[in-house]
């Protein structure tokens, strides 16, 4: 038989001016099984908690009513006070006489008497409480940080600083992402490589951080602080043991392929490092080009012609560290928290006919001309025209080119593009005087500190041309281009003759975004972006505790928000880590093992992936949810028609014993 | 339950939005009638439909469930299913010879004290107008 | 859908149309209307007439009149539809009105009203081809007797043919590649160039020949330029502006441009063995005999 | 039409729902990029060009429209309504203004243009199809430029590229009838 306190406050006026607080006390002390009910002045003060306190050891109390304020306001604190007096904190329930009635009702008597049915509420609620007790759970103090752009990099330095382990798992043969690609960067114009290439390097040289390039993740299973994931280690047929970097076979090598990370301007070898500050600074052997691996792979067919075998590499290497006998393997590894930092790719604008679609290829893109304008690039920095090796005099810039276009199903903006390319027009003027540039844009987005400046410093200073208007079409004419645009200031159209066209592309994520996104049981929208948790509040969380997101692979952003972005994620992923162990909510959901017909018909509605299968000693399969995962929503209470599953803390029996005590009867 | 209350509302209302919304019209003091007692749920899709039945079966004389705007649910999506299982509901009570108006599904974001002191008010006056439900 | 017979595999595979001349065929361009005939027979294809057939309204039903500019190509819809084949169309104004009215008959409401002024009932269930499609079709065969070699040919498309997607269907609106596809076949050489399916001036001749001189002029100095030897059309009204204002152009632009401008089912006709009288290719304004004697082609 | 040059604009016009409830197009969505200004090819020779009709109609500047020459410019080409990037049919909403144009009798600004599509139609009216010497003579007429094109006929007819005599076609009967019951329509619609 339990014994129930009930003690209900008069807040100085608040509740007391309007409620009868007496005539409540009274009616309390005959609900049943409540043995004693009295009022506080202010129950949450000092006094008021230890006569809590007092109450419950005198009159041997095991449940309370607390009859005050909203329970959002003060639960937690009567929690404790309960708890220190002996009892169960999840034996306490609150009736909200301030907010939900003496605060909007006016009258006395109705206040009162709906005061007394919330107290009747509570009680018979608290009364169907049970103990419960949170549990501890270990976690893996690890974290692993996919995809390695400038946002991955700074979430794992910073995660290592915190002295927490961290793998970075990089798809590519290095690390650096978009931002090696580009030559200067807004809107301080440091050359990108510049303060880029430290952190790859302090990355590959820092003790809590393991790397692995050429990798990708191809399952995860676990729960927040115990995730345990399976990660694809493509073969790079060298031997980073034994490699030096030293660079005598890609330097050998005879097969020249278009590079991609110079985006088709240039060539690379089949064994090559993407880019000269490459981390980690090894080869991997491209095995879809390289001869010899085109040769072993002919001699199991012998179909086709013979084609050469090469091994110039393995002949020149000065510590036979090509291993032709890797094989790619799958390694698990187990993590606490994961950050997801899978960055962008450029539109592809062959969709837009009326610019060309890639037939001219004077027609390039803003990532394009960043390589032509890095001395590291294929041009070593002078920007040529890719037809005829010329300097352009006459450049045009399109913005946003598959942004703000429905037609293209991208109606956002990249929010990066008029930015670089009022850099681009800033640098190209110092690459040669002689040029000059065009920009045809529909607004310039140059939110952010020293923005407005430096996308001013364009027009002002180097007498670029900005033209409000989207350009309709782009034709070749000889060796130029034409360019038929709008100035809309005057209303006119305006037709340009150029050497040069640079289309600032719009920035979608890169292409498996929304198979990571799967993979990890995360969100993400229609055009792939990672959705967060709260776009304003928790902007690097994810609905999926432990896994976080960062960086261009949420949405549009440039480097200093992704930085930010990184180190945010990074503080959420440090702050889970230094946890000794994880606590979990006990008010979840249970299911009946007797009771569940294994319809999973509960499984279906839960959006956390909380419930799984399992089997049960006499062999039936049936549900079970797993308490870390499982956030206490209900929902598959609702769906479960044999009723197997309740919600501790908002039970089926408890919700209508509420129902029963205002109706019926 | 005192008969000077009538017509007697239950609403159930999710902790993350509409509770906090009903706490917000209490601080800024957004009166409303008395009639509704609230139950405080985690969420709008918690509440089974059968306990709302169970409601007018025991002479409740309306039901309000209140829960965060689509798109904005605590939980991603618990919303969306009460939506549904609403809808089902609804066919549910008009066979069961219970006017519709009784039973009333409202998004109630947590700033929207005085939404919520709206829609109490409108509804008890609805209810006020149709009347009683007739005892059986 | 064209109606193919059983013995495929052999040429004269029996492919059956009805056919929509269209009122310029009949007088300026007879040539493409002689020409898409001639050619069709020879790949096997039969074209039947309609009966006592009316005009499409052009544009200019389309520009003053909403109702008239559905209600006459919905007539030639409907006498299509019951002669139960699919529609060749030549010109590329009609095939875009017949189109574009296919597309609004899609409407319930404008359906009833537009059956109402021609009383009869309309379906939407007719298949509507511009010729062009039809005799490029790469299931289809062409019985090549002298090849176009070396001729460089500019393909112009203009606007009516390819846009808008939706309701037209056919090929690309920026960048189409039918008739290019064609005229290798052929043997013929098709330039790459940009304009294909900019705007030659339509239909304004007559009043403001000031504006088709200008839009004209701006293709045709392109093509010259970009080293055709002639340029290839589908629509009389593209071949009117391209052929006839040359000297104009020469006038006003100071280019002297003689670049002649054949119907591509010309084209088709010389490399299937027909002869320039056949052919009417001394219709033209702009002579095209010296090119084609000069390249060897007749 | 305004004798001031202050716009003063008309956000909830009668003419943008007339338009956007005739076209179907949403109007309001234009945020003026220009790109059909930009690939209009006879934007350049328009007082106002399709981007500025468009915001034209937004502001709800009806007589500054009906009154343009850009209605009658348009050859219809739908260069514009392709690209438009926020997929608004341009092409089509200035048809229906050439047509309001017309209803509410605002004297064309292109004259010779909305003459010479009146001369087309009344030889559909007449043969049933057109007959293309009786448009130019129709035309010429009307239009007041009596000689124009006169100086290309001499090469026309030794080309054989005019007939001197109308086709004849029994379907004239059938396009006189349609023409009467689109009249008769249209005046009931009125
Ligand atoms: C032309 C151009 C110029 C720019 N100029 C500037 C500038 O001047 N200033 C500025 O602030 N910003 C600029 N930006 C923006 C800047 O490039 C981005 O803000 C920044 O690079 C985004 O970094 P990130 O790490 O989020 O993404 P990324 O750089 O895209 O990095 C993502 C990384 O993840 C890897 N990855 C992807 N998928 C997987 C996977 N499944 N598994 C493992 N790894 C994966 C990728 O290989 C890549 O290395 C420019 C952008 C462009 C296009
Ligand atoms: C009209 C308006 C509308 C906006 N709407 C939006 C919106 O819809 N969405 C959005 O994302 N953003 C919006 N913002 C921007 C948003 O308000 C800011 O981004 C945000 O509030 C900044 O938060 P903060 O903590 O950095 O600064 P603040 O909110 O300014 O907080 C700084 C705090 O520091 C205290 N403080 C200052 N000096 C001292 C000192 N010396 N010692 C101790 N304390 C000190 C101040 O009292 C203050 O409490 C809006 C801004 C404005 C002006
Ligand atoms: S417990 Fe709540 S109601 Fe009571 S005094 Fe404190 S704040 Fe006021
Ligand atoms: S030659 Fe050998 S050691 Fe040198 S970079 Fe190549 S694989 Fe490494
Ligand atoms: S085997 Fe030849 S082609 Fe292959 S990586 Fe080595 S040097 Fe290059
Ligand atoms: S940032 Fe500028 S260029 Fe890029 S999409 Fe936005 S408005 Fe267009
Ligand atoms: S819905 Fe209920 S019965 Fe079905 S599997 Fe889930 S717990 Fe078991
Ligand atoms: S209560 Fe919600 S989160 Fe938990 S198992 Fe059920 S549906 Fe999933
Ligand atoms: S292209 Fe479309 S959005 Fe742009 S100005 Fe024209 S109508 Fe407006
Ligand atoms: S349809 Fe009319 S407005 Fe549009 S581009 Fe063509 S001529 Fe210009």
């Amino acid at each position: 038989m339990s014994r129930i306190g009930v003690f209900i406050c008069h807040c100085g006026t608040n509740i007391g001016g309007v409620v009868n607080v007496p005539e409540v006390v009274e009616a309390a002390r005959h609900m049943p099984l409540v043995a004693f009910a009295d009022e506080n002045k202010y129950t949450c003060s000092e006094v008021g908690q230890s006569s809590i306190r007092n109450a419950i050891a005198e009159h041997k109390l095991d449940r309370v009513v607390i009859a005050s304020c909203s329970p959002r306001m003060h639960e937690n604190t009567f929690r404790r006070t309960v708890t220190a007096a002996g009892i169960n904190p999840y034996l306490l329930e609150m009736a909200n006489l301030r907010e939900h009635c003496s605060w909007v009702h006016s009258d006395a008597r109705d206040a009162t008497s709906k005061a007394i049915d919330l107290v009747r509420m509570a009680v018979s609620k608290v009364a169907r409480h049970e103990a419960l007790f949170p549990k501890q759970i270990g976690l893996t103090k690890r974290a692993l940080v996919i995809g390695g752009g400038v946002t991955g990099i700074q979430a794992a330095l910073d995660i290592a600083a915190s002295g927490h382990e961290v793998v970075l798992v990089e798809k590519e043969p290095s690390i650096g992402g978009r931002m090696a690609q580009l030559d200067k960067t807004f809107p301080t114009l440091d050359c990108s490589a510049c303060i880029l290439t430290p952190k790859m390097v302090d990355v590959a040289q820092h003790p809590k951080i393991t790397l692995l390039s050429y990798s990708e993740i191809v399952d995860v299973r676990g729960f927040v602080g115990n995730f345990e994931v399976d990660i694809l280690r493509k073969a790079k047929l060298v031997d980073y043991e034994k490699c030096t970097g030293c660079g005598l076979c890609w330097q050998a090598c005879p097969e020249k392929i278009p590079s991609e990370f110079n985006l088709g301007l240039g060539h690379r070898t089949a064994i090559y490092i993407p880019f000269a500050q490459a981390v980690p600074n090894k080869p991997v052997i491209d095995i879809a080009n390289c001869r010899y691996e085109n040769y072993r792979r002919w001699k199991e067919t012998e179909e086709g012609e013979e084609p050469p075998q090469c091994r110039i590499c393995e002949g020149v290497c000065p510590t036979e560290a090509i291993d032709r006998t890797q094989q790619d393997e799958i390694i698990t590894e187990k993590f606490g928290a994961i950050v997801v930092t899978t960055g962008f790719k450029t539109f592809d604008y062959s969709v837009y006919g009326e610019y060309g679609g890639g037939r001219y290829p004077n027609v390039i893109t803003s990532l394009q001309l960043e390589r032509l304008m890095s001395a590291a690039g294929p041009t070593e920095g002078e920007v040529l025209r890719p037809s005829d090796g010329t300097h352009p005099k006459s450049v045009v810039f399109i913005q946003c080119v598959g942004s703000r276009d429905d037609k293209v199903n991208r109606p956002y903006c990249s929010k990066v593009c008029c930015m670089y390319t009022a850099k681009h027009a800033i640098m190209l003027k110092e690459h040669d005087p002689e040029v000059q540039c065009y920009v045809f844009y529909i607004d310039i987005r140059a939110g952010g500190k020293d923005f407005e400046e430096f996308a001013r410093r364009a027009q002002d200073e180097t007498g670029a041309l900005y033209l409000r208007g989207r350009v309709s079409q782009i034709y070749q004419q000889g060796d130029k281009l034409m360019v038929l645009g709008e100035d809309s200031l005057m209303g006119r159209p305006v037709e340009i003759t150029a050497d040069l066209v640079v289309l600032a592309t719009g920035m979608e994520p890169s292409e498996n975004a929304a198979e990571i996104a799967q993979t990890l049981n995360i969100s993400y929208n229609t055009y792939n972006f990672l959705i967060e948790a709260h776009p304003k509040l928790r902007p690097v969380e994810t609905q999926t505790d432990g896994i976080f997101v960062a960086g261009a692979a949420v949405g549009p952003r440039d480097i200093p928000e992704c930085v930010a972005h990184g180190s945010a994620a990074a503080v959420k992923a440090v702050a889970l880590l230094s946890q000794d162990s994880l606590t979990t909510d006990p008010l979840i959901s249970v299911v009946d093992p007797m009771k569940c017909v294994g319809c999973f018909a509960c499984k279906e509605v839960c959006p956390f992936n909380a419930i799984e299968e399992q089997v049960t000693r006499d062999g039936r399969t049936i549900s079970s949810i797993n308490e870390s995962v499982c956030k206490g929503c209900g929902l598959c209470v609702v769906a479960c028609r044999p009723g197997a599953i309740n919600l501790r803390g908002f039970t089926n029996q408890q919700l209508l014993s509420e129902v029963l005590t205002l109706v019926g009867r | 339950m005192s008969a000077d209350n009538e017509p007697l509302i239950i609403g159930f209302l999710c902790n993350w939005c509409s509770y906090a919304g009903a706490d917000m019209a209490g601080t800024s003091r957004m009166a409303y009638p008395s009639n509704i007692r609230i139950i405080r749920v985690p969420c709008s899709g918690r509440v089974d439909p059968l306990l709302i039945v169970k409601c007018f079966q025991e002479g409740a004389d309306a039901v309000l469930v209140a829960g965060c705007h689509p798109g904005d649910c605590h939980y991603n999506e618990g919303n969306y299913y009460s939506r549904r299982r609403f809808a089902v509901l609804r066919a549910l009570l008009d066979f069961m010879g219970i006017d519709k108006e009784r039973f009333r599904v409202e998004w109630v974001s947590a700033s929207e004290g005085k939404r919520f002191s709206q829609i109490v008010s409108q509804f008890t006056e609805d209810m006020n107008r149709i009347g009683a439900r007739k005892a059986g | 859908m064209a109606k193919v017979g059983s013995n495929t595999g052999n040429q004269t595979a029996e492919r059956v149309y009805s056919y929509y001349p269209g009122c310029s065929q009949l007088a300026t361009a007879e040539e493409y209307d002689v020409s898409a005939r001639l050619v069709s027979r020879k790949l096997g294809i039969e074209l039947r007439e309609l009966e006592d057939w009316i005009c499409c309204g052009a544009s200019a039903a389309h520009s003053t009149d909403h109702w008239l500019s559905l209600a006459l190509p919905a007539h030639t819809l409907k006498q299509a539809e019951e002669a139960g084949l699919p529609l060749a169309v030549p010109c590329a104004m009609c095939f875009s009105r017949l189109k574009f009215a296919l597309h609004e008959l899609e409407n319930k409401e404008t359906r009833d009203i537009v059956s109402h002024i021609i009383e009869k009932e309309l379906s939407t269930a007719v298949a509507v081809e511009p010729m062009l499609k039809i005799l490029a079709d790469e299931s289809l065969p062409i019985p090549v007797v002298k090849p176009l070699s070396g001729l460089k040919v500019a393909c112009y498309y203009g606007c009516l043919l390819v846009r808008p997607p939706e309701v037209v269907k056919f090929d690309n609106a920026e960048n189409p590649q039918t008739m290019e596809r064609l005229m290798q076949r052929l043997g013929a050489e098709p330039i790459n160039w940009g304009l294909k399916t900019a705007c030659c001036g339509a239909g304004v001749a007559f009043p403001r020949l000031d504006v088709v001189l200008k839009l004209s002029y701006r293709l045709l100095s392109l093509i010259k330029a970009s080293g055709a030897d002639c340029v290839a059309v589908a629509c009389p009204m593209c071949h009117a502006n391209l052929d006839m204002y040359q000297k104009d152009m020469k006038a006003k632009f100071g280019e002297k441009l003689d670049l002649p401008v054949l119907y591509f089912t010309q084209l088709m006709g010389l490399a299937l063995g027909f002869s320039p009288k056949e052919l009417l290719l001394n219709k033209h304004i702009t002579n095209p005999l010296p090119m084609l004697r000069k390249k060897e082609l007749i | 039409m305004q004798d001031t040059k202050a716009i003063i604009p008309e956000p909830a016009s009668s003419l943008l729902s007339f338009v956007q409830s005739n076209t179907g197009q949403n109007i309001s969505s234009c945020y003026q990029c220009g790109k059909c200004s930009a690939g209009c090819p006879t934007a350049y020779a328009m007082d106002i060009g399709p981007r500025q009709v468009m915001r034209a109609i937004q502001l709800g500047l009806k007589d500054e429209i009906l009154g343009s020459s850009a209605i009658w410019l348009c050859v219809s080409c739908q260069t514009c309504s392709v690209r438009c990037p926020r997929e608004i049919d341009i092409a089509r909403v200035i048809e229906s203004l050439r047509l309001l144009s017309q209803a509410e009798g605002t004297p064309p600004a292109q004259r010779e243009i909305a003459v010479f599509h009146r001369a087309f139609l009344q030889q559909v009216r007449i043969f049933g199809r057109l007959y293309e010497v009786g448009l130019g003579i129709m035309y010429n007429l009307r239009s007041g430029h009596f000689f124009n094109n006169m100086n290309r006929l001499p090469s026309l007819f030794a080309k054989k590229k005019l007939r001197l005599i109308p086709q004849r076609t029994k379907g004239v009967s059938d396009a006189r009838r349609i023409a009467a019951r689109v009249k008769k329509l249209e005046s009931e619609l009125k």
